[in-house]
């Protein structure tokens, strides 16, 4: 071996400790709390990478809230500051980005990611360090069996309850208006597919038969296939384990086939603000479970949709709500138990707290049980006359659930 | 080795044994026939030479010998033993070497190594021996030595000019240990000084048992070097013989001249 | 059992995926004919026709159909550019591997200025017509769908044309099957590769448009569509356009119809076991020339 | 290279923080991955673009062992590098068994081909859903937990290596390496060059898994998205060429490059998706300009300046011209010695 081999490589590895050891030395060590110095509160989230756009949302949500709150004064009388890092929708860096956080950056709060895919193992990361971690995105069952102790999810229910209205109301119909068949597309993805399966086994407890169970990929772009397995089926109802497009794109694939159910649930798309424009406007009687409303009295969903429409020129929509009502659930904790730091017993006062309380937020007050899983409902909205409403439950309906669906 | 070799090839009684030999050999790219049912037999211990105008089927005639491609019918023999569409190596290591067309040398590697290549490890745990073992490294300067290039062992084989490159291709070749070395074109793009200094190297290793078969356009050499002569037309042998018998032959002017 | 509509039916759209991927897969062919080049970069450049077409119609408004007046000329040009200014750059000895590694960087690049320009968020061409179909002896057909199979099936047939009745695609042809002997017929075949391989890019071009008609895209889509069309480029047999065209149609075919039994993901395994079974059965692939035997 | 091994060994408590330990880990993880890429890459000149999905699958293997089989985590590793290379042979056969292009195209078919297996067969690999792999040291803390396995992947490197050394020196180096540079040639003189092609990639699995597995130990969260991406693939790719495919430490040496110019943009540049466009720019620049990668290109341009080399430039030229005579087959131009030794100066 050369000698300038081994000096280049020899100079280009001491090069790369020593910056690596000299950036940790240059922002570590501000941990300890003083009344002046802002509660700083580290987030990552997708912004770049497949689920960068809901990514976009939850940051905006974050932020709608930290504004919210510094414009009150703050928490303690404490600036409210996020540290927010692009995880670049990867299990590897949105773990690298809580050890950062966490262990680099010493920030004193963190706030949970986008996506159960990046959920669990950054809560993991949490865990381990002893942090409290609220969540505004991991909703599917697996999140909830991984034995965390510091996990709350900030919705008002885990994906598998989002259709629970839209269930009973089902069995409770008279036998001759009941949908006796029904046919199940949902994406491979743990939200999307638990959404779709808790209906399912609700409906088939009760004895509506599945014809179709379709699961497809995230990234498929072409339900030719799969929409004529459904209409081919003839099944009375379609429900779509759905996320955004690929909800646009096989309501549009089953409309290509002339499919007319006499009912359609679809999650998440259907809320959307440009569905209705997405599918060339034929919308009306298409259902969607919805954990979150503009209109909700709730007190502080007036100030937050105010305030975030201020700020943002647009209204509030689910992924937004969701991390603000994070902001919220962080914040009851940290004024009931008065203090915001790493060390373990503020941590632990956090923790116990939002385990034996609940919190007022935008969705609704909400509570946990003893894995994190909000014990609330989602509501279920549909598509009447150009303009989707809340018609499930009773109590909160703006509109009649229309059965059968009208033709699309 | 190489010594213990001379020996068997001269003890073989010649023209009674054939060496290399095909029957049938049909080989066709697409819907060209390449080799079109050729049976031809080359006598070991001596010179072969095989010539045709272009495109008559040599270099695919060389290819399919030594395994590089697949014929699609035809068998063929090398001493008796069907080396019939066997690995390019394992023809290599029942005694066939080769050089190719265009020289071709292990551009990024030493002259030195460009040899050892050629040493075959007598067993697996060997492989992971060391590759530049004292007898064989002694062996590959001799025949760097042969050949004049040794001084220029421990250039890349890049850096030589291209006369250098068909020699050490050709060491190359015999330090593989081959008994019967089939050259394409050895005096292809060479000045004529280094033609003469490859024919005396054939005649001599000729001379120490080891038969060759060559493809040349070089009439000269052809004539100068052989014993005996094999003419290719469109994928078959059209003639063969002493080179005084080729040069009379009617049928291969024809070939020649497209008459 | 499905029932027999519902194979008709998938019949139906196999045909008509099957006719994108061998539209798609000609161009791929194209490159590995004249340059021996695996272009990775193939679908990247279809994703980006598609954002041109998709970009264009929501500025603008235009029919996306239109966006090809721009798209394939300019693709062209870039297929010409790229062959020249890069790939004739790179050492023959080591083409075949460095370009892969090449044009992977420049499927790269287009994904991150994609992602760049317009988000990761999935888009759609909103047509009036999107959700549209025609009765066909009892199966439906989306007209999306049947403008797309339209197109692709006019662009082959051209492509078609071109390389068995002009002068060029004499040229083109003498070059794919042996570069060696073109050259020295007096071809150009620097000129030709070059061509050929703005040919190629034009494809994607139309392949891209088609797309976008009736799919959703997004950045990092063309990943999931190089996997199937170079396996179906091997199947065929590496260089033989013909052989790409069948195989595309083929591999189509039966994954539309696997999907009748099997879940969406496990059909599109189909591409990778045809892949396998053709390297370890017949390696220069079912429909290859002599070309395939050395790749 | 001592100082070079003393501070590997004392990063860990250099470190000041956990986080510093992880990159620290990510790094030496890479470079283990990008050495076992090059026991293929770098010795045939077969390029590779699907070694992901060998980590993948030793990282799957592993916790499969662990959660279905019960076995102990490490037995699990080493039965999963098994496996691994037990399923290597198959792919090779088919991969190897044609030149080039093919080998391409079947390594990345391979990426995509897994990534649709582990998300189907979900009832055995938890599909989208994931799966939890089971910590090897429960109890510890996460800070020791990372310090353990920062020296694991260490050793693992260290082993990578030396094998990497054995074969570079042995006779089946010389074959493999005489592969890389004309494999019709290698063979005419004896290389049984398929079979050293196969041992090779088997080999090269194995370190593949080996570090995969080691990763999903470490990690404990997969996800088959991640584990089966053609992006990780192209990495090693690219840090083995950055640094130098013909050199021991070319990949180690790319693995830090990369690996901290990864992380430096991400603080820089955090939410765009330029990273992309840095990694495919970097990746064309190298091929198109330093295709022997840093090491060479280094020692050259030191070489020219002190003009101690013994290679000019326009040697190379020359010799390049040659070889694209070679490529193209054309009649050779008749080059005489002595035409050769006027470019030569």
């Amino acid at each position: 071996m050369s000698t300038t081999k081994r000096l280049s490589w020899r100079v280009a590895a001491l090069a790369s400790a020593t910056a690596l050891a000299a950036s940790g030395c240059g922002s570590g060590g501000g941990s300890e709390d003083s009344p002046d110095d802002p509660i700083t509160i580290g987030v990552s989230l997708p912004l770049t990478g497949d689920f960068s756009e809901p990514g976009k949302g939850v940051e905006r949500g974050y932020k709608a809230w930290a504004k919210i709150v510094n414009d009150k004064g703050g928490l303690l009388g404490r600036k409210v500051e996020l540290k927010i890092l692009d995880d670049q929708s990867n299990a590897d860096r949105v773990v690298s980005d809580y050890e950062q956080l966490i262990g680099r950056d010493q920030v004193d709060l963190v706030f949970g990611p986008f996506s159960t895919r990046l959920v669990v193992p950054s809560a993991r990361v949490a865990e381990e360090y002893g942090l409290l971690f609220v969540e505004p995105a991991g909703a599917a069952p697996e999140v909830f069996t991984q034995g965390f102790k510091n996990l709350f999810y900030a919705a008002p229910a885990v994906a598998n309850d989002h259709y629970n209205h839209l269930a009973d109301h089902i069995l409770a119909l008279p036998e001759a208006e009941r949908p006796k068949t029904v046919a199940y597309a949902a994406m491979d993805d743990p939200f999307a597919q638990g959404t779709a399966y808790g209906l399912k086994d609700k409906l088939e407890k009760g004895g509506i038969k599945t014809v179709v169970d379709e699961v497809y990929p995230p990234n498929t772009t072409d339900f030719g296939s799969i929409a004529a397995k459904i209409a081919s089926s003839k099944a009375d109802m379609v429900v779509g384990g759905s996320q955004y497009q690929d909800g646009v794109n096989l309501i549009v694939a089953l409309q290509q086939l002339n499919y007319q159910p006499k009912m359609a649930a679809f999650s998440t798309a259907p809320t959307e603000p440009e569905f209705a424009k997405a599918i060339g406007n034929k919308t009306e009687g298409i259902l969607a479970p919805t954990g979150y409303t503009q209109q909700a009295d709730y007190p502080s969903n007036k100030e937050f949709v105010e305030k975030y429409t201020e700020q943002f020129g647009k209204a509030p929509e689910e992924d937004e709500a969701n991390a603000y009502t994070t902001g919220q659930v962080v914040a009851a904790a940290v004024e009931a138990a008065e203090c915001a730091s790493q060390d373990e017993e503020c941590q632990s006062k956090l923790i116990d707290w939002l385990r034996e309380n609940e919190v007022e937020t935008v969705v609704g007050p909400l509570k946990w049980d003893d894995k994190g899983r909000p014990q609330s409902a989602h509501m279920i909205q549909q598509w009447v006359d150009g303009e989707i409403q809340i018609v499930l439950p009773e109590e909160q309906k703006e509109a009649d659930l229309v059965h059968p669906k009208p033709k699309w | 080795m190489s010594a213990k070799e001379n020996e068997q090839g001269q003890g073989q009684e010649e023209g009674k044994e054939h060496g290399l030999a095909t029957v049938g050999l049909t080989k066709a790219f697409g819907g060209v026939t390449a080799l079109d049912d050729a049976t031809v037999s080359f006598r070991h211990g001596r010179v072969n030479a095989l010539i045709g105008p272009n495109g008559s089927g040599k270099t695919t005639f060389f290819n399919c010998v030594t395994g590089m491609i697949r014929p699609d019918a035809g068998r063929t023999t090398y001493r008796g033993r069907d080396i019939t569409a066997k690995p390019p190596h394992r023809i290599a290591r029942a005694g066939i070497g080769r050089s190719f067309q265009l020289c071709r040398v292990f551009p990024r590697m030493t002259v030195l190594d460009n040899l050892l290549v050629a040493v075959r490890p007598p067993n697996l745990l060997a492989q992971l021996a060391g590759a530049r073992k004292r007898e064989e490294t002694e062996r590959a300067r001799y025949w760097l030595t042969r050949m004049g290039i040794e001084h220029l062992e421990r250039a890349e084989a890049r850096n030589l000019s291209w006369g250098q490159q068909k020699l050490l291709e050709l060491a190359g070749v015999l330090m593989s240990e081959p008994e019967l070395i089939l050259l394409d074109e050895p005096a292809g793009g060479v000045n004529p000084a280094l033609i003469d200094r490859i024919c005396d190297l054939v005649r001599e290793l000729n001379a120490e048992g080891r038969t060759f078969l060559i493809v040349e356009h070089n009439m000269d050499l052809v004539m100068s070097l052989s014993d005996h002569i094999v003419v290719f037309d469109r994928g078959r042998p059209i003639a063969e013989g002493p080179p005084s018998v080729i040069q009379s032959d009617e049928r291969v002017l024809g070939a020649y001249l497209g008459v | 059992m499905p029932s027999a509509s519902l194979v008709f039916q998938s019949i139906v759209l196999g045909v008509l995926l099957g006719g994108l991927y061998a539209l798609l897969a000609a161009g791929l062919t194209l490159y590995f004919g004249v340059m021996r080049v695996v272009m990775i970069a193939h679908s990247a450049f279809l994703i980006l026709a598609a954002y041109l077409a998709w970009y264009a119609h929501r500025e603008t408004g235009i029919d996306p159909l239109l966006t090809l007046l721009v798209t394939v000329p300019l693709f062209f040009a870039a297929g010409v550019a790229m062959q020249r200014l890069l790939l004739t750059r790179l050492r023959p000895a080591t083409l075949t591997m460095m370009s892969v590694l090449l044009t992977f960087s420049i499927a790269l690049v287009i994904e991150g200025l994609l992602g760049y320009a317009f988000s990761g968020t999935q888009r759609r061409i909103r047509l009036g017509y999107s959700s549209a179909s025609l009765e066909f002896f009892g199966a439906r057909i989306a007209v999306v769908k049947l403008i797309a199979f339209g197109m692709a099936a006019a662009a082959l047939l051209g492509l078609y044309l071109l390389m068995k009745h002009s002068r060029f695609g004499q040229a083109l042809r003498a070059t794919i099957q042996h570069r060696e002997a073109a050259a020295l017929l007096g071809i150009d075949t620097d000129r030709i590769a070059g061509y050929g391989f703005g040919l190629g890019l034009a494809t994607a071009a139309v392949g891209g448009t088609a797309l976008a008609l009736d799919t959703t895209i997004y950045p990092s889509l063309h990943w999931h569509w190089i996997g199937p069309l170079m396996a179906i480029i091997v199947v065929g047999g590496l260089g033989s356009v013909p052989g790409a065209a069948i195989a595309a149609m083929a591999l189509g075919m039966t994954q539309s119809l696997l999907q009748l039994e099997l879940s969406t993901t496990w059909a599109q395994t189909v591409f990778y076991v045809a892949l396998f079974a053709t390297l370890a059965v017949r390696p220069q692939g079912f429909f290859g020339g002599r070309l395939a035997q050395r790749f | 290279m001592a100082a070079v091994v003393a501070v590997a060994l004392s990063f860990p408590s250099m470190a000041p923080s956990p986080y510093e330990l992880t990159v620290g880990i990510a790094i030496v993880n890479y470079a283990v991955l990008s050495t076992s890429w090059n026991f293929v890459g770098g010795f045939t000149g077969y390029i590779s673009l699907g070694h992901g999905a060998f980590a993948g699958l030793g990282a799957y293997t592993t916790a499969l062992l662990v959660t279905k089989a019960d076995l102990p985590s490490f037995a699990a590793l080493f039965v999963s590098a098994a496996l691994v290379a037990v399923l290597a042979v198959p792919v090779g056969y088919a991969a190897l068994r044609v030149r080039g292009a093919s080998f391409v195209i079947v390594s990345i078919a391979l990426v995509l081909i897994m990534l649709l297996v582990f998300q189907s067969w979900s009832s055995f690999t938890g599909g989208s859903r994931g799966l939890v792999v089971p910590r090897p040291f429960p109890g510890m803390l996460r800070s020791e937990h990372h310090e353990v396995f920062y020296f694991l992947f260490l050793a693992l490197l260290a082993v990578a290596l030396l094998t990497w050394w054995i074969i570079d020196r042995s006779r089946f180096g010389m074959g493999l390496k005489a592969i890389r540079e004309d494999e019709d040639k290698a063979q005419s003189l004896g290389t049984p060059t398929y079979t050293y092609k196969l041992v090779v990639f088997v080999v090269s699995a194995t370190f593949t898994a080996l570090a995969g597995g080691l990763y999903g130990l470490w990690f404990g969260d997969l996800d088959p998205v991640f584990q089966f991406s053609i992006l990780s693939g192209a990495y090693m790719v690219l840090m083995a060429l950055l640094g130098g495919v013909r050199h021991l430490y070319g990949p180690l040496l790319g693995a830090v490059i990369v690996g901290y110019g990864l992380e430096y943009s991400k603080l820089e540049y955090g939410d765009t998706p330029l990273h992309l466009v840095f990694a495919g720019l970097l990746l064309g620049v190298v091929v198109m300009f330093m295709p022997d990668g840093v090491i060479p290109a280094a020692t050259g341009l030191i070489a020219r300046v002190f003009k101690t080399g013994e290679t000019s430039i326009r040697e190379v030229t020359a010799a390049e011209l040659r070889e694209e005579r070679g490529q193209g087959g054309a009649e050779p131009a008749p080059g005489s010695p002595g035409q050769k030794r006027e470019v030569k100066q």
